[in-house]
């Protein structure tokens, strides 16, 4: 039973770091430019595409995911430059529209290149197999994306909280009027987030494609997972965005592991199995409702 | 922009279209298309459905990104009250409207404490559950849906045949414009579209701000519920992704493109969205790109919609 | 004012620009409305299904049944209300004499009421769902492939022979993934300690392993169409849990189309099918050899019932002489099935399903070093539905 | 001066506190009902914080604020309003987009026990002619008639701050905040604008936030010093100008 939980815990925390890697840049995107910006997810499915061509092309899996991250934050940063800069200044509402009409482009781009059919990306032959863990097998790869998340978490929070750069972006969170008084080149700066959150973006694509699938809509899904991520965490801390996803991760995963022999303990059979995976799939949209209603403005909020 | 106003013209203007589309049956059996009748009630409940949003979005000035939860519960009340034995449009369609309305007033009482982007986020959240609760349930049918083998029956009035059926909604849709116009031009639509203009001007002039937001909520929220309830009638499937997210972002890309805050704005983002993607289909399977690029321009170029571009839309100087 | 007319007198124009039919007597030309899931993770499915059947059309010189054949392949996204609009479409615009191509049954079943109503045959060349094979069997319905529970039964079978004592189950939550866990249970009479329900199009299977690591089966059953089973096989092996456990399924989840994207931890993986592409028979021959040549790659199981779909579309219209519009007759000719099928052969039931042998098959290594499926064995001979007997068509 | 006249608005102790910084301190303060009230002070006073607490846009941290026998607490901006308390803002807080006249009927509409609640939903609002009639009466006591058609956004700044004050006048105030009316106006535009608070004293008691020492000690029947988010003194403008320690704090940086 120890182990189940451990394991599954294993599985929340997988989960919810390369939910964080979606969520830094969303955030900082969000918090900085106060902008809605629904195609996140469509650099996510770019950067997953990416690495699965050049992976099949070159045969090396690391060649395929340095030049997803490269090329989609170029991409990135060619779409602020040339579209999303004309959007902060104007209200949430044709922000989200125009960025939905960003995923709509982007999901038929990658139909017309790629098909519609899923792409095939492997894990390293090396990675494909369990290791023994305490006492337990788990899966390589699931433990390499824990890694992964890891460093990433720990490279940002260096980046973020000890650095000229992460002191630009922190104070453009929570005041953006008074860093360009600083005399902060803050164009560039909204640029140079941008293609950081794109590159996090391909990552977090690259990396679950193995596990997933490589397919057209990919994005969609996650995404609404990254947007309650960051609410929850509040908006512009990468410190909220990732407590939030590790609660999102965790709450998810032990929710659909737990809950259905749970409700066993108390309800009938029938009602339990029918309800317990009906709550699980709802828990964590219960959970941020509840801490927007309790605390409308997320439990780090970067604005004071 | 401003307050809302219509004139003559735009009158005349609808009561000709009415007349073309009472018209359109007796011409699509005359040419054989039948199918067209039935694509016509189609894009006419979308018209509805995407009105009712505009209502909260385009009037209220309440950016909800969780409409379609309204639109499917419609749906979903005349599919469970068949699945157990009642058809009668005469209870089913008005309870359809009051559990949507029940659950906007729900939805609406909670999120309207939120602002700006949160107000956005939590209507989507509450949207969510709303989606993934329906497809764990199994009885409801779960990720497949609940079929609606037989449409509801009304009276004398065979609603089965499409052309009836047609007249039905046809009938329902210019209903509910000629009350949304009179609602525009009346106390309570200028105080909801005076509120979208400055919220904090009107709490301080007196007005009981949150609760004209909630009803404003909560009488969108029943129109998409009725438009749920035509829908399921016309498709005879009440479907999950009717209450999925990206419903919710078509119906607002219908209301972008026709026109936010205006009469007519849901009803012509409807038409030519449902249209364009009747035709277009067949001529490349890639053309959502185009109705991407049509958004872009309209969101960069035409904030007020096509409505906004021929003057169909608020009062201007 | 003008733009509202305009605007109208545009949508008027664009509806009167599409085809017009004239309804005729004597047909000549034989319409085949292919709705099928052409994209998303269940797209390998139909995309096998439309080559199938196209590689049949075409070995016919684009007819059917001496007619020139028109076949308008549309996806459905594997959603059921784009199914049925595209189904209305096919009906209503296209008039279509044959509808065919579903993958999934929640999508049958969305669609085939309205289809039966308007009295258009529609052959499955995959979905069977019980419903249709029972109380709700219909004239205008006929299977090709199986009723949705035969090949898990065979498992059932093979896996109570063998003396399993402890399985785990594992479908996605949708009409098919219910037939399958019944259908394993009709003929596995051993303990089944959990029977898993996941969501249809579920990838992440990282919950379901560990709940399955706990239970420590000595074998799993699962039924995953399409891209799940890819997913599902992988993460199975990554997990550790084949050195212990024993993995069985159905032929739709161990096909050429999950070999080729999973390769070697597939090997020595039990499952059943009615057909197979080592099978010894004329028909079969050409049909594996030409799809090779044609494509590149091994038919499936589902390109063998897209290519038979074709076949028995074929024979009957040749029996009627062309006489579509009869449809006593049409029937009559569809349920004497004039074609004989790639796995051998087969009759309809009076439910309009097969009665047909099922096969034991085992993935290994093919004499060119391919990993692909051997067959081992007959399980069942002349094999029945369980759910003929609620059916009162004659 | 000296007849005695009913309390109408009574501020006890009232205290609010943002982080650790108390921008008001146990202010209390008592407006007797028809006087024009000024209250003064330096920058950072609290001035505008007491005014947001009155208003309801705060809520105090601790202390009472008492209207017309009605305890304030809890109740919503809205509430307030409908008890007779209206305010006007410092910046500028229109319906920009609207135009002049109807952002005046948005006012007098606003006016539940005259006109009912707006839940009206089918009655077109050109039948409401009252209400219009009303609308035009008020946009000539600011002597804005001529502009009625025109965007708010469109008048000068002066004609903003008149249309500001017809909206206020427009709920039938008993008490009316007025926060610095005659911030950023010309000299021409604030003779207009004292000209109309004498007019409106008639009518109306007043709260008068102001900066403009003249303006003040013109119109205000008696004047509160706030400094450091307490009321040090309260009385006639002579006797305020003869205080000593008022002269210390405020008056005597100022002049």
């Amino acid at each position: 039973m120890t182990q189940l939980i451990l394991e599954q815990a294993l599985n929340g925390l997988q989960f919810g770091l390369m939910l964080f890697l979606l969520a830094a840049g969303l955030t900082l995107v969000f918090g900085i430019m106060d902008m809605i910006n629904l195609a996140h997810g469509s650099l996510y499915m770019v950067g997953a595409y990416l690495a699965a061509a050049v992976t099949q092309a070159s045969g090396s899996f690391m060649v395929g995911i340095g030049t997803a991250m490269l090329v989609t934050a170029l991409l990135g940063a060619l779409l602020e430059v040339s579209l999303l800069r004309r959007l902060y200044a104007r209200d949430h509402l044709a922000q989200v529209l125009a960025t939905f009409a960003l995923i709509l482009i982007a999901n038929e781009v990658v139909r017309m290149i790629w098909g519609a059919q899923p792409m095939l990306l492997n894990a390293p032959e090396a990675l494909s197999g369990p290791v023994s863990l305490a006492g337990f097998f788990y899966p390589a790869y699931r433990l390499l994306l824990i890694g992964v998340g890891v460093l990433v978490a720990g490279l940002l929070y260096l980046l973020v909280s000890h650095t000229r750069l992460g002191m630009w972006v922190r104070a453009g969170a929570s005041n953006r009027e008074m860093t360009e008084a600083l005399g902060v080149n803050v164009r560039l700066l909204f640029t140079a987030v941008f293609a950081a959150g794109a590159a996090l973006c391909a990552l977090a694509g690259a990396m679950l494609g193995p596990l997933l699938a490589v397919q057209v809509g990919m994005g969609e899904s996650i995404l609404i997972l990254a947007f309650v991520v960051i609410v929850i965490g509040g908006i512009g801390s990468i410190r909220g965005a990732l407590v939030g996803s590790l609660m999102v991760g965790l709450v998810d995963t032990l929710g659909r592991a737990a809950l259905p022999s749970l409700l066993r303990e108390f309800l009938s059979p029938e009602v339990a199995s029918s309800l317990g995976p009906a709550l699980a799939s709802i828990l964590i949209y219960v959970l941020m409702a509840a801490i927007l209603f309790w605390r409308p403005e997320g439990l780090f909020p970067a604005r004071g | 922009m401003g307050l809302y106003a219509s004139s003559p013209r735009r009158r005349i203007a609808a009561a000709m279209t009415l007349v073309a589309l009472l018209a359109l049956p007796w011409l699509m059996q005359s040419l054989d298309q039948g199918f067209y009748v039935s694509l016509a009630s189609r894009v006419l409940i979308f018209a509805l459905a995407a009105t009712s949003l505009n209502l909260v979005i385009g009037f209220g000035g309440m950016i909800s990104f969780g409409h379609a939860a309204f639109f499917g519960a419609g749906a979903y009340t005349v599919a469970i009250l068949a699945e157990s034995g009642v058809v009668s449009a005469a209870l089913a369609w008005p309870l359809a409207l009051a559990v949507a309305a029940l659950l906007a007033l729900l939805i609406g009482a909670i999120s309207l404490r939120t602002r700006g982007v949160y107000f956005i986020m939590i209507t989507l959240a509450f949207a969510q559950m709303v989606f993934y609760l329906v497809v764990s349930l199994k009885s409801w049918g779960g990720d497949d849906g609940l079929l609606l083998l037989r449409r509801s029956t009304f009276g004398s009035l065979d609603l089965k045949d499409d052309t009836t059926f047609y007249f039905v909604v046809l009938a329902t849709l210019a209903l509910v414009l000629l009350a949304l116009d009179r609602l525009a031009h009346s106390r309570f639509g200028r105080v909801i579209q005076s509120i979208r203009e400055n919220e904090t001007r009107m709490e301080a002039l007196g007005y009981p701000v949150f609760s004209y937001k909630l009803v404003c909520f909560v009488i969108g929220g029943a129109l998409a519920g009725l438009a749920g309830a035509l829908l399921v009638n016309q498709s005879g499937l009440a479907s999950p992704n009717l209450l999925h997210w990206m419903q919710s972002g078509t119906l607002m890309v219908m209301i972008v493109i026709g026109g936010v805050g205006s009469v007519f704005g849901g009803v012509v983002g409807a038409v030519l969205l449902l249209l364009c993607e009747e035709f277009f289909v067949e001529i490349s399977p890639h053309w959502q790109i185009g109705l991407g690029l049509l958004l872009l321009a309209v969101v960069l170029w035409a904030p007020l919609g096509i409505a906004g571009l021929f003057g169909w839309g608020r009062s201007r100087e | 004012m003008r733009p509202t007319k305009c605007l109208f007198a545009l949508a008027t124009l664009l509806l009167l620009g599409t085809s017009v039919h004239a309804a005729e007597a004597s047909r000549t030309s034989v319409k085949v409305g292919f709705l099928s899931t052409l994209s998303g993770p269940g797209a390998g499915l139909g995309i096998d299904i439309r080559d199938g059947f196209n590689l049949a059309v075409k070995q016919l010189n684009g007819k059917l049944g001496g007619l020139p054949a028109e076949v308008i392949v549309v996806d459905d996204q594997q959603k059921p209300e784009v199914a049925q609009q595209v189904a209305e479409k096919f009906m209503k615009k296209d008039k279509v004499d044959f509808m065919t191509g579903i993958v999934f049954s929640n999508i049958m079943l969305a669609v085939g009421q309205p289809v039966f109503d308007n009295k258009t045959f529609y052959i499955s060349a995959n979905a069977g769902p019980s419903q249709y094979a029972g109380e709700q069997c219909n004239p205008y319905f006929f299977n090709v492939a199986w009723q949705n529970d035969n090949l898990h039964e065979a498992v059932g079978k093979y896996v109570m022979d063998k003396g399993f004592k402890n399985v785990v189950l594992v479908a996605p939550n949708y009409p098919g993934g219910k037939d399958a866990m019944v259908g394993f249970k009709r003929f596995y009479k051993g303990k089944v300690s959990e029977e898993i329900y996941t969501k249809l199009g579920q990838l992440d299977y990282a919950a379901e392993l560990a709940q399955i690591r706990s239970l420590k089966p000595d074998a799993v059953f699962f039924f995953l169409p399409g891209g799940m089973g890819i997913n599902f096989v992988k993460q199975f092996v990554a997990a550790g849990l084949s050195s212990d456990t024993q993995l069985f399924a159905p032929g739709f989840s161990a096909d050429e189309d999950v070999i080729k994207a999973v390769g070697a931890p597939m090997l020595g993986m039990f499952n059943s099918s009615h057909w197979a592409h080592d099978m010894e028979n004329a028909e079969n021959k050409r049909f594996v050899a030409d799809f090779q040549k044609e494509y590149g790659r091994l038919p499936s199981l589902y390109a063998s019932q897209g290519y038979d779909a074709a076949f028995l579309i074929d024979g009957a219209v040749r029996d009627v002489k062309g006489r579509l519009d009869d449809k006593e007759a049409l029937r009559k000719a569809l349920e004497a099935k004039h074609f004989k099928s790639v796995r051998g052969d087969f009759k309809f039931n009076r439910n309009h399903y097969p009665v047909q042998n099922y096969y034991l098959r085992v993935i290994g290594r093919d004499a060119q070093g391919r990993i692909t499926n051997k067959t081992m064995g007959t399980v069942f001979t002349n094999h029945a539905d369980a759910y003929v007997a609620q059916c009162k068509m004659k | 001066m000296s007849e005695r006249r009913t309390i109408l608005l009574e501020v006890r102790d009232v205290s609010k506190h943002f982080g650790g910084i108390y921008a008001l301190n146990g202010a209390s303060l008592a407006l007797e009902s028809g006087e024009v009230h000024a209250l003064i002070g330096p920058n950072g006073a609290g001035k505008t914080t007491l005014i947001h607490v009155l208003s309801g846009a705060l809520t105090a941290d601790a202390g009472q604020v008492i209207f017309n026998g009605n305890d304030l607490a809890w109740r919503a901006m809205h509430e307030r309003v409908a008890l007779g308390l209206a305010r006007s803002y410092q910046i500028t807080n229109l319906f920009s987009r609207l135009t002049v006249l109807d952002n005046v009927t948005m006012a007098v509409q606003s006016r539940v026990r005259d006109w009912g609640s707006s839940f009206s939903f089918w009655k077109p609002f050109s039948l409401d002619s009252a209400i219009v009639d009303e609308a035009q009466d008020l946009l000539d006591q600011v002597s804005l008639t001529g502009l009625a058609g025109r965007r708010a956004c469109q008048l000068s700044h002066g004609e903003q701050r008149c249309l500001e004050v017809a909206l206020v006048l427009a709920t039938k105030p008993k008490l009316l905040l007025l926060d610095e009316p005659m911030a950023g106006m010309g000299p021409e535009e604030s003779v207009r604008m004292v000209e109309l608070i004498e007019n409106l004293a008639r009518r109306v008691t007043m709260l008068l936030v102001e900066h403009d020492m003249d303006a003040v000690f013109r119109l205000a029947d008696r004047i509160s010093v706030l400094v450091g988010g307490r009321v040090i003194a309260s009385g006639a403008p002579a006797a305020i100008r003869a205080d000593h320690e008022v002269r210390r704090a405020y008056l005597g940086d100022a002049q």
